[in-house]
C-alpha cells in the first residue's frame, strides 16, 4: 500500500512546477524512459513501468505512445540497441520513439523474457492506457476487467481520467468500483464508507476478501460507523455469492446436460426407435467432428472471411458426413441383423473399432486445432463470480434446438409417424404397405446425422482425437433406457436429471464418485422400471 | 462320433493350440544388435507415445550410418502395445526371450514401467525409461534416462515461491489418479511442510483418466484462489487428453498466468497442438529439455528429426520434439558408447560399462552416468508458454544436478 | 359334475380400455367348453389372467373352488394344475420331441444339481411313450420339434400338457393355420382328452370345428359375456349373429 | 416388444451334434499332462511358449464359461471381465501378501499411500486355500447380487447386456481410485512365487501351464454333462421360449441364477490361473472393451458350441499376439473384419462353417 501514497505525492508535487504548461518531453527523454524496459531484473522493470505511467499521467508522454511501448515489451519485441530503443514487428524495425524505420538486423533479436512479476503490471498498463488511448473502443470491456483485477495496482489518478472520458461512460460504474478499492484506506471515513458500499454492490469473492481483509485491520474498525457498514457489506456480498454458486451449479448442470442429451439423441432414435444397439454411435459423434474441422480447413482456404462461423455453415456437412456412414453401415451390415439385437451389438462394436483405426490412419492420431470463433471464446461475468461461458452456451442453445427439431420431425411429419409405426410392430407398418426398408434407411441416417451434428456441438468443449467417442458410449446407452426407449422427451429428462445429479455429487465426493453413483443410481432405477421414466405406452 | 469326426476335430485342435510356436518364429535377421521398442501407437497413449519409435530408429540409423555398434547393424524391432498394460509385458516378455533383444526402450507411463519391470528383471533384461517419473525406484535392470522430482518438480516450485514467480503461498494441486501423481503431490506436501507451511495452504484433487469435464473443478479452483493467504498457483499432474481439456477450460473462465499460474508437469510442446495459446502465455512446466533450447546440438537433432519424418512420411509433426524423443535418441546412443566400452551387448557387461558414459544432449548439456545408481544426470529447465504453442526458455541449470532418486520428503 | 374354475367378476383394464369387463364365468369338469367371440373380446386377455400373465385389475379366479389364481406366479399356476397352449405354438425347437415331453413332466422343485444328475425312471420313458402315442407321433421321440411341420407343433405342445395331467386344459386356437385332416385330427384328440377330473376350455374361430367339440358355447364380447349354450342355440341368437357373424 | 424381438441365436437351427466337446476335453486333457511332464523333464518348448499356452488356454476356459450362459441359456453378459478380475486380483493380493511378508518389501501402492501394514480385507489372504475359496464365494456373491435384481425385474437381452458392461465399467472407475488398497492405476505387479515355487523357473510356468490346460479341459468336459442332462435342456428351453418353460411350472429364475453364478465363478477361476503366468493386474482388465472382446471370441468360435467357443478364444488371442507384435497396424482392422465376417456371413461362428454351408444350398438364400 505505501507504494501508491508515495506515488501520489511525487505526481503532485510534479503537477505543481509544470502545471501551465504541459510540454511533451523531448526525444532523449522519452528514450530515457523506455530504455530500463528493455532487459535488467524485473524489479527494476516494473518500477519503469510506474514511471512510465507517471508520464502519462503528468502529460510528458501520449497514451497511445506508451501504450504501443508496452505492448511491444509483453510479446518481447522492445530491444535496446546501440542506436537507441526500437520495436520489431513481423514486417520491420522502428524507432520507439520516433516511429521512424531502425536497423534492419534488429528484427531478428527477441526482447527480454516477461516474468510472472513484471507481466501484471504491463496488462494493467496496457489496460488504462487503452482506455486513455482509445476510449470506449472495441477492447475496452475487456480492459476495464483487466483494472478490476488490477485494483491494488492501478494509479488513481490515470483512472480518474479514464472515467472522466466521455466516450469511456458506459465503464464509468465499473471503473468508479476500481476507484473505490484505492479508497478503501482512504483516511477521510465518509469516503471510505462510500467506497465499502460500492464494493458491495459488486459482490464477488474477491470483494469479500478486500472486505475482509479490512475488518481485520483493528485502525479501521475501531469507528462503529465503518465497522457496521464492513459487516452489512460482507454480508450482502455472501448472500450474493450463495445465490451465484446455486446459479453456477445449475448453469454446469444444464450444460453437462445437454452434452449428454445431444450425444444420446441419435442414439434413442437409432436404439429407441429401431431397437439397434450401436456401439459406433461415438465414432459417429467423432467423424462428425472431423467433418467440423474439414468445413474449418476449407474455409480457411477458400472463403477466409467466413472461417469464424464455420460451426453454423459445418451444421450440414456434419449431418451429412455421419448420416452417410450411418446409412453405409446400415446397409452392409445392420440390415441383416434386423432380428438379431445381440449380434448387432457386436457388429457395431466392431464397425467402431474399425473406425477409429481408419481416422487414426488418415489423420494420425493428435489433437485436431480448431480455433474456436470469437463470439464463442470466454464468457461474460453474470453476478456474483457467475461466469457464463460462451462455448457451454453454446452447446445448451444447440441442445434445445435439435431436441425441438427431432420433436417436430417425429410427432408432426408423416416420417415420423411411420418411424413410429415400424418400431411399434414391424410387420403390421409393411403390411399397410409403408415400406420398413426405406423407413429403417432414413432412421439409421437420420440418427447418424444427429450424432454428426452432437460432434460439431462438442468440438468446442472437447478435444476431438480418434478415440473421443468412447468416453460418451457407456453415458449414452443409460441416458436412453434411463429415459425410457424410444421416446424423446424421456431421453432429454433423464440428461437433465443425470446432468443435475452429477453436478451436485461431484463437489462432494470428487469426479468420479459422482460418474459411479450416477451410473449405480441408474442400474438400480432400470430394475424397478425397465420401461424407463417414458415408457411408451401400449402392450409390450 | 466316428472315427473321422474324432481325427478332425484333434488336428483342429491341435493346430490351434500349436498357433502360438508359430508365432514366435520373427525371421532372423543376419547376426545384428537388436533393440526392443515398447511404445503404444493405439489406444489412449497413441497420440504422444507412437513417435517415441520413430526416433529411436532414426537413432539406430545414424548409428548403422557410422559403420553399426562393434562392426553390427543396430536393428529396431516396434511393437504395439496399444496402451493395455499387461499386453507391455507381454511384448516385453516376446522380445526379451523370443527375438532375444540386446535392451528395450519403452514405456512412458508409470504404470506400463512398473509391469515391464518384473519382465527385465526375472529375465535380466535391460530397459532405458526416457520420462521423467517419480522416482523411488532404482532397480539394476532399468536405466532412468530422465529425472526423479528433486530435479523436475522442486526447481520449479522454488522458482514460483520466489519472488521472481510471485512469491505463491497456497497450491492447488489437480492430477490424473494413478500412482506418478499421486507420488509427486506426495512429495510436494512434504517439501512445503519442510519450509513451513501449513496443512490449509493445499488442497489435493485427482480426476479419472481421460477426464474431460472441468467445469466444476474449475469453479472450485477460482473459490481456492480467491480465499486469503496469499498468491494460489495450479500444481497440474494429468496426462494425455485431460491436459488440453483443462486448459480449454480456465480459458474460457477468464483465469490466465497472471491471475492463477499452472505448473503443468506432463504438459509437452505436443499437448498445446491443439490450442490457440495466446491466452495461456505465462504458465510454467519443467523438463530436462526444451524445444526451444539454445545449442548447435539441438539445431542439428531438430533437422535430423525433420528429415527424418518427411523421408519416411510419418504422420507426426515434422517442427515439434519433446522431452521423452531427446532422452530416448540420448538413451539409444548412450547404450551404444556402453556396448563399444564393454565389447559386447550382454546387459551386465553394458550396465557395468555405463558408468562414467556421457553425451551431449540435444539440450546442450552432457548428460553422465556415475557408477552409483542407475539414473542419467540431466539439465533442468523451466517453460514458460508462449503464444507460438512452444515453450520459452525461463530458467535454466547451470550444469546438470546429481539425480536423487529416493526424495526426502516422500 | 363340480366346478373347476370360478372366473368371478374380473376386470383388466390398460389404461382406458377394459379388455375384460366385470366377466363371471363358470368352467365345469368332464366338459369341452368353447369360448368365441370377435377379435379384441377379451378372450387372449381371459386365458393371461387365468394363467398369470397378466395381472387382473380386479376380480378373482378361483381354482377347484380353493386356491385363488390371481395370488399366484405363473409357474405356481401351472404346478396347480392349469396347462395352457399357446395361439403361437411355442416349443423347444431345438430340442428333440422325447426332451421336450421330458421337460414338460411336473417335477417337484428339484435343485439344480438333482436336476444335472437326473436319469429319466422307467415310469417316466412310459408315460412320454404314452403321450407321443395319443398325440400321434409315437415313432419320431429322436426327431427335433424344430422341423415339425406347423399342425405337428400344435399336438406336440398339446402333449406337453398332458405330460402335466393338468385338471384344466386351455387350447388357444388349436387349429389355427392347420388343413381340414389335421383339424378333423385334432378333433379326435381334443374328444380323447374329455374326462370327468379335468376341464378343457377352447378359443377358436372355427366354427365347423366348435360345433364338433363344444359341449357348450360361452360368447364373449368387448369382455363381457353375451350368451352362453349349446352350438345350436348360441348359432341361431340373434344377437350372436348381430356381433359376431353377420357385421 | 415386437420391433425388440428378442430372437437370440438367429436362424433356427438344430441343438449342437452331440459330444464334440468331450472328445475335445480329452485331447485338451492329453495336452496337459503333457506339459506338466515336459516342465517336470525339462524337455519340449521354451517356458516363454509354454507360459502363452496356458495364458491362451485360461481364455479358452473364460470363453466357455461365458458360452454356458449366453450360447445355451441366451443371456449375453459383457461384463465377465468383472468375474475374471475379481479372480486375479484376489490371487495377486495372496501373491503380494506373501511376498511382503516374505521379504518385507512393501508393495507400491503402500509405499505412496503411506501406509504401514496391510488393510484388513487382506486377512487371511497369505492361505493359497482360503484365497481360492474366497474366489468362488465372491464371485458367486456378486454374480448373485446382480442376477439376482436383473432376472427378478425380467430385465432380459439387450438390456442386460448394457447394465453388465455398466457395472464393469463402474468396477473400472472404483479400482482406479488410488486410495482402494488393489493398487489403483498401477495395480499390482512383482510377484515372486506362487504356492512357493519361484514365478520366474520354468517348472513353475510348465506346472501353471499344465494346470491351466487341465482347468479348461475340466471346463469343457463339465459344461458338456451339464449341457447334455435335463438341466442342460432346461437352459436350451429357456434360451428359445422362456414364457413356455415357465408356464410348465418351472421356475426359470433359479434356473438362470444357478448358470450364471457357475459362469461367473468358472471366469473367476479363469482369472485367478491368468494373473500368476502375466505376472499383473490391473484396473484394465476391467475395461469394457475387453469384456467385448470375450464376446467376440464366442461369436467367432460358434455360440452355443462349447468347442467353438473355446476355440474362438484361442485363434482370436493367439491372432493377437501375433500380430501386435508382428504387424501392430494391422491387428485391429483384421478383429474388426473377423468379427463382421462371422456376424453377418456365419451367425453360429467358424466351428460349422461346413453346417452353414450346407444349409444355404438348400435354403438358397443366405
Amino acid at each position: 500500500m505505501m507504494g501508491w501514497r508515495r506515488r501520489l505525492a511525487a505526481g503532485a508535487l510534479f503537477l505543481l512546477t509544470l502545471a501551465a504548461t504541459p510540454v511533451l518531453a523531448d526525444d532523449r527523454a522519452l528514450s530515457e524512459l523506455l530504455a530500463p524496459l528493455c532487459a535488467g531484473a524485473s524489479a527494476e522493470r516494473v518500477a519503469a513501468v510506474d514511471r512510465l505511467l507517471d508520464a502519462v499521467e503528468t502529460g510528458a508522454a501520449e497514451p497511445a505512445w506508451a501504450l504501443r511501448a508496452l505492448e511491444a515489451v509483453g510479446g518481447r519485441r522492445l530491444v535496446c540497441a546501440e542506436g537507441g530503443v526500437f520495436i520489431t514487428s513481423g514486417t520491420g524495425v522502428i524507432d520507439a520513439v520516433t516511429s521512424a524505420p531502425g536497423l534492419a538486423d534488429a528484427v531478428k533479436a527477441q526482447g527480454a523474457f516477461v516474468d510472472l512479476r513484471l507481466r501484471p503490471y504491463l496488462d494493467m498498463g496496457s489496460a488504462v492506457l487503452r482506455l486513455l488511448a482509445s476510449p470506449g473502443g472495441p477492447a475496452s470491456g475487456a480492459a476495464l476487467g483487466e483494472l478490476q483485477k488490477r485494483a491494488k495496482i492501478v494509479p488513481p489518478g490515470l483512472i480518474e481520467r479514464a472515467a472522466a472520458e466521455p466516450a469511456n461512460a458506459a465503464l464509468a460504474p465499473g471503473l468508479r468500483d476500481v476507484m473505490a478499492v484505492a479508497a478503501l484506506n482512504d483516511p477521510d471515513p465518509a469516503l471510505r464508507i462510500a467506497a465499502i458500499g460500492r464494493l458491495a454492490e459488486a459482490p464477488s469473492e474477491r470483494n469479500r476478501t478486500l472486505l475482509r481483509d479490512l475488518s481485520g485491520d483493528a485502525a479501521l474498525t475501531s469507528d462503529p460507523v465503518v465497522a457496521a457498514a464492513l459487516a452489512d457489506g460482507i454480508t450482502r456480498i455472501e448472500r450474493w455469492l450463495t445465490l451465484g454458486q446455486v446459479a453456477a451449479s445449475v448453469y454446469s448442470g444444464l450444460s453437462y446436460a445437454s452434452i449428454l442429451f445431444v450425444a444420446a439423441l441419435g442414439l434413442a432414435v437409432i436404439f429407441g426407435l429401431m431397437g439397434v444397439i450401436n456401439l459406433a454411435q461415438g465414432e459417429l459423434i467423432m467423424i462428425g467432428a472431423y467433418a467440423t474441422f474439414l468445413v474449418q480447413e476449407a474455409l480457411k482456404s477458400v472463403l477466409p472471411g467466413l472461417v469464424d462461423y464455420y460451426l453454423l455453415l459445418a451444421i450440414p456437412f456434419a449431418f451429412a458426413a455421419s448420416g452417410a456412414v450411418g446409412i453405409a453401415m446400415e446397409v452392409t451390415v445392420i440390415r441383416h441383423l434386423y432380428r438379431r439385437p445381440l449380434m448387432t451389438l457386436l457388429a457395431t462394436w466392431a464397425i467402431s473399432l474399425l473406425l477409429i483405426n481408419l481416422v487414426r490412419v488418415t489423420f494420425g492420431t493428435q489433437n485436431l486445432q480448431f480455433n474456436v470463433p470469437p463470439f464463442l471464446n470466454g464468457g461474460t461475468h453474470v453476478f456474483a463470480d457467475f461466469i457464463v461461458t460462451w462455448n457451454r452456451l453454446f452447446a445448451i442453445g444447440f441442445a434445445l434446438a435439435v431436441l425441438a427439431a427431432a420433436l417436430v420431425v417425429l410427432r408432426r411429419t408423416s416420417l415420423g409417424m411411420y418411424i413410429r409405426a415400424v418400431t411399434e410392430n414391424r410387420d403390421m407398418a409393411g403390411c399397410v404397405g409403408v415400406s420398413a426398408r426405406r423407413i429403417d434407411l432414413t432412421a439409421f441416417g437420420i440418427g447418424s446425422g444427429l450424432a454428426g451434428v452432437a460432434g460439431l456441438a462438442l468440438s468446442p468443449i472437447y478435444t476431438v482425437n480418434p478415440a473421443m467417442g468412447v468416453n460418451f458410449i457407456v453415458d449414452a446407452f443409460m441416458v436412453v433406457v434411463l429415459g425410457g426407449v424410444g421416446s424423446i422427451a424421456g431421453t432429454a429428462a433423464a440428461a437433465l436429471g443425470v446432468g443435475m445429479i452429477n453436478v451436485t455429487i461431484e463437489p462432494m465426493f470428487g469426479a468420479v464418485a459422482a460418474k459411479v453413483i450416477v451410473l449405480l443410481l441408474i442400474i438400480v432405477f432400470i430394475q424397478f422400471r425397465p420401461e424407463g421414466l417414458f415408457a411408451v405406452k401400449g402392450r409390450r | 462320433m466316428d472315427r473321422r469326426d474324432f481325427l478332425k476335430n484333434s488336428a483342429a485342435l491341435g493346430a490351434a493350440l500349436a498357433a502360438p510356436a508359430i508365432i514366435t518364429s520373427r525371421a532372423k535377421a543376419a547376426d545384428s544388435l537388436k533393440l526392443g521398442c515398447l511404445f503404444s501407437s493405439s489406444g489412449t497413449m497413441a497420440n504422444i507415445e507412437g513417435r517415441m519409435n520413430a526416433v529411436v530408429q532414426m537413432a539406430a540409423a545414424e548409428l548403422n550410418a557410422k559403420g553399426g555398434v562393434l562392426g553390427k547393424q543396430v536393428e529396431v524391432l516396434v511393437t504395439d502395445p496399444s496402451s493395455d498394460w499387461p499386453l507391455y509385458a507381454q511384448l516385453g516378455r516376446q522380445l526379451l526371450l523370443q527375438d532375444k533383444c540386446s535392451a528395450l526402450f519403452g514405456c512412458w507411463t508409470s504404470v506400463s514401467r512398473k509391469s515391464v519391470l518384473p519382465v527385465v528383471e526375472q529375465n535380466n533384461g535391460l530397459l532405458y525409461y526416457p520420462l521423467h517419473f517419480e522416482g523411488e525406484e532404482n532397480s539394476k535392470n532399468v536405466v532412468y534416462l530422465n529425472s526423479p522430482p528433486a530435479s523436475s518438480v522442486l526447481p520449479a516450485l522454488d522458482y514460483l515461491m520466489g519472488p521472481e514467480g510471485g512469491d505463491a503461498k497456497r497450491f492447488y494441486m489437480l492430477g490424473s489418479d494413478y500412482v506418478w501423481p499421486r507420488t509427486i503431490n506426495k512429495i510436494c506436501k512434504g517439501y512445503w511442510q519442510s519450509k513451513g507451511f501449513s496443512e490449509s495452504a493445499w488442497r489435493e484433487q485427482y480426476v479419472p483418466l481421460g477426464f474431460s469435464n472441468f467445469q466444476t473443478i474449475v469453479n472450485d479452483i477460482r473459490k481456492f484462489a480467491s480465499e486469503p493467504g496469499g498468491q494460489p498457483i495450479i500444481v497440474l499432474t494429468t496426462v494425455g487428453s485431460s491436459i488440453p481439456d483443462f486448459f480449454k477450460e480456465i480459458i474460457n473462465q477468464g483465469i490466465g498466468a497472471t491471475d492463477i499460474p499452472v505448473l503443468g508437469l506432463d504438459v509437452l510442446e505436443a499437448d498445446l497442438e491443439g490450442l490457440d495459446t495466446a491466452p495461456m502465455v505465462g504458465h510454467l512446466n519443467c523438463w530436462a529439455y526444451l524445444q526451444n533450447a539454445v545449442a548447435p546440438a539441438n539445431d542439428a537433432f531438430k533437422a535430423n528429426w525433420k528429415g527424418f519424418v518427411e523421408k519416411s512420411n510419418l504422420a507426426y509433426s515434422p517442427t515439434t520434439v519433446i522431452d521423452p524423443m531427446v532422452s530416448a535418441y540420448d538413451g539409444v546412443h548412450m547404450w551404444a558408447k556402453a556396448v563399444e566400452k564393454a565389447g559386447m551387448a550382454d546387459p551386465d557387461a553394458v550396465r557395468a560399462a555405463s558408468a562414467g558414459i556421457s553425451f551431449d544432449c540435444p539440450s546442450g548439456y552432457t548428460i553422465k552416468m556415475t557408477g552409483e545408481n542407475n539414473y542419467v544426470s540431466r539439465g533442468v529447465f523451466i517453460g514458460s508458454v508462449n503464444d507460438k504453442q512452444a515453450f520459452d526458455i525461463l530458467w535454466q541449470s547451470k550444469d546438470t544436478p546429481t539425480p536423487v532418486p529416493f526424495s526426502p520428503y516422500a | 359334475m363340480s366346478e373347476a374354475l370360478l372366473i368371478d367378476d374380473v376386470t383388466v383394464a390398460f389404461g382406458s380400455l377394459r379388455a375384460v369387463d366385470g366377466l363371471t364365468l363358470r368352467i365345469e369338469y368332464g366338459a369341452v367348453r368353447a369360448i368365441i367371440g370377435p377379435n379384441g373380446a377379451g378372450k387372449t386377455t381371459l386365458l393371461d389372467v387365468i394363467t398369470g400373465k397378466t395381472r387382473a385389475t380386479s376380480g378373482r379366479v378361483v381354482l377347484d373352488r380353493t386356491t385363488d389364481l390371481t395370488r399366484l406366479g405363473e409357474a405356481a399356476i401351472s404346478l396347480a394344475g392349469v396347462g395352457r397352449k399357446f395361439q403361437k405354438p411355442s416349443v423347444f425347437e431345438a430340442l428333440t420331441l422325447r426332451q421336450n415331453l421330458a421337460l414338460a413332466l411336473r417335477s417337484p422343485a428339484r435343485g439344480a444339481l438333482a436336476e444335472m444328475l437326473h436319469r429319466p425312471g422307467r415310469d417316466e420313458l412310459d408315460r412320454i411313450e404314452r403321450v407321443l402315442e395319443i398325440i400321434g407321433m409315437a415313432g419320431s421321440g429322436e426327431k427335433l420339434a424344430g422341423i415339425l411341420s406347423h399342425g405337428q407343433k400344435q399336438w406336440l405342445e398339446i402333449g406337453m400338457l398332458l405330460m402335466r395331467e393338468p385338471r384344466v386344459l386351455l387350447l388357444d386356437e388349436p387349429v389355427a393355420g392347420m388343413s381340414d385332416e389335421e383339424t378333423s385330427r385334432t378333433v379326435e384328440l381334443v374328444l380323447a382328452l374329455r374326462a370327468p377330473d379335468r376341464a378343457v376350455v377352447v378359443i377358436e374361430h372355427d366354427m365347423d370345428f366348435v360345433e364338433r367339440i363344444a359341449d357348450l358355447v360361452t360368447v364373449l364380447d368387448q369382455g363381457r359375456l353375451l350368451v352362453e349354450g349349446g352350438m345350436s342355440a348360441v348359432k341361431s341368437d340373434p344377437r350372436v349373429v348381430d356381433v359376431y357373424l353377420g357385421r | 416388444m415386437s420391433g425388440l424381438d428378442d430372437v437370440l441365436i438367429g436362424p433356427r437351427r438344430p441343438a449342437p451334434r452331440r459330444g464334440t466337446a468331450p472328445m475335445v476335453a480329452a485331447v485338451l486333457a492329453l495336452l496337459g499332462v503333457g506339459v506338466l511332464a515336459a516342465g517336470a523333464g525339462g524337455a519340449g518348448p521354451s517356458a516363454y511358449v509354454l507360459n502363452l499356452i496356458g495364458q491362451i488356454a485360461t481364455f479358452g476356459m473364460l470363453a466357455v464359461a461365458l458360452d454356458l450362459i449366453w450360447g445355451f441359456a441366451g443371456v449375453l453378459s459383457l461384463g465377465h471381465g468383472l468375474f475374471f478380475a475379481i479372480g486375479g486380483y484376489l490371487v495377486a493380493m495372496h501373491m503380494v501378501k506373501v511376498t511382503f511378508l516374505a521379504t518385507g518389501t512393501p508393495p507400491d501402492f503402500m509405499l505412496f499411500m503411506g501406509w504401514d501394514r496391510l488393510p484388513f480385507y487382506y486377512a487371511g489372504l497369505e492361505s493359497f486355500a482360503y484365497t481360492s475359496v474366497l474366489v468362488v464365494v465372491v464371485a458367486g456373491l456378486a454374480a448373485f447380487a446382480i442376477g439376482y435384481t436383473a432376472f427378478r425385474s425380467r430385465v432380459a437381452g439387450v438390456y442386460f447386456a448394457i447394465i453388465t458392461q455398466a457395472f464393469v465399467y463402474v468396477a473400472m472407475l472404483l479400482m482406479f481410485r488410488n486410495d482402494t488398497g488393489f493398487g489403483g492405476n498401477n495395480g499390482m505387479t512383482g510377484f515372486t512365487e506362487i504356492l512357493g515355487q519361484p514365478l520366474a523357473d520354468r517348472r513353475t510356468v510348465a506346472w501353471l501351464s499344465g494346470a491351466s490346460i487341465l482347468a479348461a479341459a475340466l471346463t469343457l468336459g463339465g459344461s458338456a454333462l451339464l449341457t447334455g442332462s435335463r438341466f442342460g435342456h432346461m437352459l436350451i428351453a429357456i434360451r428359445d421360449d422362456e414364457a413356455r418353460l415357465r408356464f410348465l411350472g418351472h421356475d426359470t429364475l433359479w434356473i438362470k441364477l444357478t448358470v450364471w453364478c457357475l459362469s461367473a465363478v468358472l471366469a473367476a477361476i479363469a482369472g485367478m490361473l491368468y494373473v500368476p503366468q502375466v505376472g499383473i493386474i490391473n484396473p484394465r482388465v476391467l475395461a469394457p472393451d475387453l469384456s467385448i472382446e470375450i464376446a467376440v471370441w464366442v461369436a467367432i468360435g460358434g455360440r452355443g458350441t462349447l468347442t467353438g467357443a473355446f476355440l474362438g478364444a484361442v485363434l482370436v488371442s493367439a491372432l493377437k499376439f501375433l500380430l501386435t507384435a508382428v504387424a501392430p497396424d494391422l491387428w485391429p482392422f483384421i478383429l474388426s473384419g473377423l468379427v463382421l465376417v462371422v456376424v453377418v456371413l456365419l451367425p453360429n461362428g467358424l466351428l460349422d462353417i461346413r453346417a452353414v454351408l450346407a444349409s444355404r444350398q438348400r435354403r438358397g438364400t443366405p
